[in-house]
């Protein structure tokens, strides 16, 4: 049979990515993402939901072989542990209080406080492009919270990713206070060329057998098939 | 009424910390053994990132001390009064005071930090004349938030702490104050606070040390401390020992000043131990 | 004894502590400058009694006024009295010294720190002068070499002595003394009478509860016979040691060795 | 975080898609956990501070290293140490010597976590308390020939009680919410599952107030006890007024 | 003195607090059946002596031996002494039975398990066994209504005559007594030193402190006078009280009122 590999996701929900049901299944575009890689690499995969805090340590330790936990591909990460090829990449954009003139621009933003969620690609980008131009940039734990001071009116903006935002808008809260000001613009050296699966370094025979998978299933359209459920944009990226 | 026995000179409690006697070869060993593992943790594990996050450390230390100190000064301050009603109050104080406790201590301290930022802190803003009134700049900002969530946590915690503290002064004593005219404030202030405290110290030291690890908590609600800076580092980096090892020495640090002065202030007054 | 002025009244004092009826009544009246002797056996409600006078213990009825002051008390709902306005006990209790049975010296302070302590926080003495007389007071008690160590470290009649000073320290018109010699040897309880005589020649008034009966008969001027929860008899100390009245105090003079 | 005007209670059903039942089970490994923890933390503080007490000075500059250092590092790093570099290290020395690796669970490192922190707390909590014991009941007991264990056990700890027992108490409720740790190892305590329903549901609030109830039920069942605790060891105390 | 087997022999003691020197070279043999009455000033090392023979307040110097066995001691490392063997110190304290100064009661007990506590728990008798004594001992001082009382709720001479009984629940050979009369009547003492006569009849050693000198006369057979950490004079009371010969000795005993 295939060999065994202990897959490690956040025990932290992160819909639409991975989120646990009452009965401890784990649902969401990225685990069917894994799935289909798994099946493709003829592994046997075996779903280990960690602590977003002891994720690296459990890799490092060899309690689970992989992460596929939406994390971004950075240089200085890459310093740490190894990542495949990205299997997925969204868009940047920006929200903010309706009626109010914010452009996600350095300029449209000045004088107003953006909130983003720490340690990401857009607090980089945030802290790169837009603190310069005097934004308060603040920033949140979780995503959730940033657009909770946003509706609050504690925030003028938030810039994350692109489904993040999606989702908030589309709900009530959402719709209510706030609107979509635009995509900012593309800084690949801060916003990395996007999400891939955290290995540990050195084991290039499975991050050959991921990498190829991953190819696979772009190219024979089960990539797409599963994403249509969840999206209505190319969750792939440029 | 001559003593013609006894020429004592003042009594000098023994284990009071005397700089000729500190440096003993057990303690010389354990100094290197630290030493030691300082420089290997140093030497072999990856430090390249330290130089970048340094001055978003410094302030970060900066926020967890004022946040440590500005929240157990004001915790203490109301948990003086919320023990001593606990002992001697009328019911009217001593079931809310006893309330108070029960439900701050027997609830997160991330809860109550959310229900005051998310929930209290996101009503504001509906009324226009907060929003347009002086208080709302600081308002609108996080850390008040946070001092009053820790604060009140503390309080609780340190409630408990001096209603055993104050119930453990001997009557006797007290006694003694009331027979001698003391008003209540006075036997409060000269008696029966300073005995409670005095007794109280090791635990209160504790509780200190437990608080400046409940402040990265605030960090959930954007002030950045330095247990926020940390997780950033790890979060950019990738890195897992390092940074917590770090941050494990700056804690250490402080916990060890507190220890010290908490331990002076305890052998001021020399107790006979058996 | 003088035609003084009242210095202490106490009219028809119970006291009980559940059950247990302590006090059943006991009346005393003392003039300024008396020295007025408690005995009476072991558990017989002499420390209580003391400890009534200024309101450490609530008495279960009855009525305590300190020159010529009553001390107003109201029910407390629990069958019991209370004072009705503790600022007034407070006022009283500067005029009242008290040597408690068991010392009950403030640990935390040295015993300079323990004998200054009331002159400055409730009479507000400046503290120069407080220190001037409480090291005179300790000199007296030969206590001076050891007035900064605590408590906790002391002798028991060194104990005994500080809190005598203490006592003494607020120059209080009545000083309640219960048993305040018991740990001391014969010189210091000569010593103690000598402090008491003095007092008594300030015209300051003193109750004090005593086991030694030689010591009673020498200091007092008036000797009460506590039994039972009563007075079983009193008098001056002639009438008292030499003529007794009642069959229990004479058993009770009988024994001593 | 969603301020929903109508909360929808049907969420904490205790059957799924209801979260009700995870989080009980959720709590009762938390109560577990802190159960081991605390009974741990307490042997560990009896010890610790007795030696501080009573020890030479090498141990007791050891303990005090103790102390100060368990309290002082994060919790979340004793327990990545102990779990993850721990494990590597013993079972690298294991397989040096021959011996097959071992597996230490999450719940039995967590455990061990919980006990030794609330073990350098409970230390100084005790200590302060035998303290306050009056040296003469410790030193009649001497007198009359109680050995020193028997000192410890027929005085010394019912005596200092009263005074250790708001202390301990205190520790006792944190350790029901230091269990959080053990979400980094895999362990599906009340706060991990918590998070984990409130990040799908979004219901935050609803789910926070709820684990908030259960620690607050706990707490009252807990103080219940404490009361019943303290009232017995302040049996021979005059009441304060 | 008979020619009994020696009971209590402390040799050259020596003790220091800190700078200062409160016995600086003490010896006592005490046969078995003696009654030994220390006296001396307060704070002049009584108590400290009788605590160094339990090994309570570890001797800076010297010697102790209990019925012939010598309490092994070893240097401390800071310039005093600690027992070598802290088994063989528990055994010996077995056989000592002693009444503090300050009773030193156990407050978290009632007063009847106080007395049974050092039966059940040291000497392992059954509880029954020992309840019965205790009950019987209570009796005799007084206490019995009292033995469901915690010792906080109880009178000064009350407490002190239940850390007499708990003393001699014990039943140990020796018996050291820190002014165990100081808080009781004339009656009580009375009964004490019946108590005491009892004990020597029964070839039991008695050690006492006391500032009675009434009651040292009529119950010691040997009196030491201590002063400035010395023995100042000893001899049977006749001689102590009758014919002083030092000069400290002469106006101590003068003193008594
Ligand atoms: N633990 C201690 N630390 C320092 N000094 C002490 C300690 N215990 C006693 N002393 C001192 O040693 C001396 C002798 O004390 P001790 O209690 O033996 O006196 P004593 O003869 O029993 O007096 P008394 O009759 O007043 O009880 C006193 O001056 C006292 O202050
Ligand atoms: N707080 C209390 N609660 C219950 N009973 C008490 C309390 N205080 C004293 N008693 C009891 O009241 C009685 C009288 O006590 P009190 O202390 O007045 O006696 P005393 O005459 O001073 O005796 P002694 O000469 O032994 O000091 C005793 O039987 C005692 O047990
Ligand atoms: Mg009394
Ligand atoms: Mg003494």
């Amino acid at each position: 049979s295939a060999e065994q590999v202990k897959v490690g996701i956040a025990a932290e929900p992160y819909p639409p990515f991975t989120s646990p049901d009452a009965n401890g299944n784990w649902e969401g575009w990225e685990v069917e993402f894994m799935k289909a890689m798994c099946a493709e690499a003829k592994l046997d995969c075996v779903i280990t939901p960690v602590a977003w805090d002891g994720i690296i340590p459990a890799l490092t330790a060899k309690k689970i072989d992989m992460i596929v936990g939406s994390m971004s591909i950075t240089a200085e990460r890459l310093k740490t542990i190894d990542f495949s090829d990205k299997y997925y990449n969204t868009p940047t954009g920006i929200i903010g209080t309706k009626g109010e003139d914010i452009k996600p621009t350095p300029e449209g933003l000045a004088g107003k406080a953006l909130g983003v969620q720490v340690s990401t690609v857009h607090q980089a980008y945030a802290t790169k492009h837009f603190a310069p131009a005097g934004v308060e940039i603040k920033e949140y734990q979780t995503q959730d919270e940033a657009n909770q001071d946003l509706a609050a009116g504690r925030l003028d903006a938030v810039q994350a990713d692109a489904i993040a935002l999606d989702a908030f808008l589309k709900s009530d809260q959402g719709k209510e206070c706030c609107d979509y000001k635009g995509e900012v613009a593309q800084d690949i050296d801060v916003l990395g060329p996007g999400v891939g699966v955290g290995l540990r370094k050195g084991e290039t025979e499975l991050k050959d057998k991921i990498n190829a998978a991953i190819k696979a299933i772009r190219a024979n359209g089960t990539y797409d098939t599963f994403s249509k459920k969840y999206f209505d944009f190319d969750i792939y990226g440029g | 009424m001559t003593d013609e026995t006894t020429h004592a000179l003042a009594l000098v409690p023994e284990d009071l910390p005397k700089p000729e006697n500190f440096l003993k070869p057990h303690r010389i060993v354990l100094m290197l053994l630290f030493a030691g593992l300082v420089v290997a943790v140093a030497v072999f594990m990856r430090w390249d990132w330290l130089p970048r996050y340094l001055p978003r450390l410094g302030s970060g230390i900066l926020v967890s001390l004022a946040m440590l100190f500005s929240t157990a000064i004001l915790g203490f301050l109301l948990a003086v009064p919320l023990g001593l009603v606990q002992v001697t109050g009328p019911w009217f104080l001593r079931v809310p005071a006893r309330l108070f406790c029960t439900v701050i201590r027997g609830t997160p301290l991330l809860l109550q930090l959310w229900l005051l930022y998310y929930g209290l802190g996101s009503l504001f803003p509906q009324f226009p004349w907060i929003r347009h009134s002086f208080l709302w700049p600081y308002l609108r900002e996080a850390w008040p938030y946070g001092v009053a969530a820790l604060t009140l946590s503390f309080a609780a915690y340190e409630g408990e702490v001096m209603r055993g503290a104050f119930a453990g002064v001997p009557q006797g004593e007290l006694e003694a104050a009331r027979a001698y005219g003391m008003g209540r404030w006075t036997t409060f202030r000269r008696i029966w606070l300073p005995r409670a405290v005095h007794r109280a110290l090791p635990t209160l030291n504790g509780e200190t040390v437990l608080q400046l690890k409940s402040t990265p908590l605030v960090a959930t609600i954007t002030v950045v401390d330095v247990y926020a800076v940390i997780s950033k580092v790890r979060q950019e980096t990738y890195l897992t020992y390092e940074p917590l090892l770090l941050l494990a020495l700056i804690y250490m640090c402080l916990t060890g000043i507190l220890v010290v002065a908490f331990r002076y202030f305890e052998n001021r007054i020399p107790t006979r131990g058996a | 004894m003088t035609d003084a002025a009242q210095a202490i009244a106490v009219t028809d004092l119970h006291k009980r502590f559940g059950p247990l009826e302590v006090l059943k009544g006991v009346s005393l009246n003392a003039r300024q400058g008396d020295v007025i002797a408690i005995i009476g056996g072991s558990g017989s409600g002499k420390s209580t009694f003391l400890r009534c006078i200024n309101m450490l213990e609530l008495p279960s009825a009855g009525r305590v006024s300190v020159h010529g002051e009553e001390i107003r008390m109201k029910p407390d709902g629990k069958g019991g009295l209370m004072p009705a306005d503790r600022k007034q006990v407070q006022r009283i209790r500067t005029q009242l010294g008290m040597v408690f049975q068991s010392f009950n010296l403030w640990q935390h302070m040295t015993i300079l720190e323990n004998v200054i302590e009331a002159p400055v926080h409730v009479l507000g003495k400046s503290k120069a002068e407080a220190v001037e007389t409480a090291e005179k007071l300790l000199r007296r008690v030969g206590l001076f070499e050891k007035r900064d160590a605590y408590p906790a470290f002391l002798s028991g009649g060194q104990q005994q002595r500080a809190a005598i000073a203490r006592a003494l320290a607020i120059q209080p018109l009545v000083m309640l003394f219960d048993e305040p010699t018991s740990a001391l040897d014969p010189e210091l309880v000569g010593e103690v009478l000598s402090v008491i005589g003095d007092l008594a020649r300030e015209k300051r008034t003193m109750i004090l509860v005593t086991h030694e009966m030689k010591f009673a008969r020498s200091v007092a001027n008036h000797i009460v016979f506590l039994h039972n929860g009563l007075i079983e008899e009193q008098g001056p100390p002639e009438a008292i040691f030499g003529a007794p009245k009642s069959e229990r105090l004479k058993k009770f003079i009988s024994s001593i060795h | 975080m969603a301020a929903d005007s109508l909360i929808n209670w049907s969420l904490l059903a205790l059957a799924a898609p209801g979260w009700g039942g995870v989080l009980l089970q959720g709590f009762l490994h938390s109560v577990e956990i802190a159960i081991g923890g605390y009974a741990l933390g307490l042997l560990l503080g009896i010890g610790g501070a007795f030696g501080k007490l009573y020890g030479g000075p090498v141990l007791r500059d050891l303990l005090e290293c103790y102390t100060t250092i368990v309290r002082a590092v994060p919790e979340l790093v004793l327990i990545l140490l102990l779990y993850y570099a721990g494990t590597d290290l013993l079972n690298q020395v294991l397989g040096a010597m021959g011996i097959g690796a071992v597996d230490i669970s999450g719940l039995t490192a967590g455990i061990f976590v919980i006990g030794v922190v609330q073990g350098a707390y409970s230390t100084e909590v005790l200590r302060g308390a035998i303290k306050a014991v009056p040296a003469g009941q410790i030193e009649a007991a001497r007198a009359y020939g109680m050995s020193p264990t028997k000192v410890l056990r027929r005085i010394t700890l019912p005596a200092m009680l009263p005074y250790a027992i708001p202390g301990l108490a205190n520790l006792w409720l944190i350790a029901t919410k230091d269990t959080a740790l053990l979400a980094v190892v895999g362990f599906s305590e009340l706060t991990l599952v918590t998070r984990q329903a409130a990040g799908t549901t979004k219901a935050y609030f609803l789910f926070f107030c709820a684990a908030g109830a259960l620690y607050l039920v706990l707490t009252l069942v807990s103080n219940l006890f404490i009361g019943i605790i303290e009232r017995h060891a302040r049996r021979g105390f005059a009441e304060q007024r």
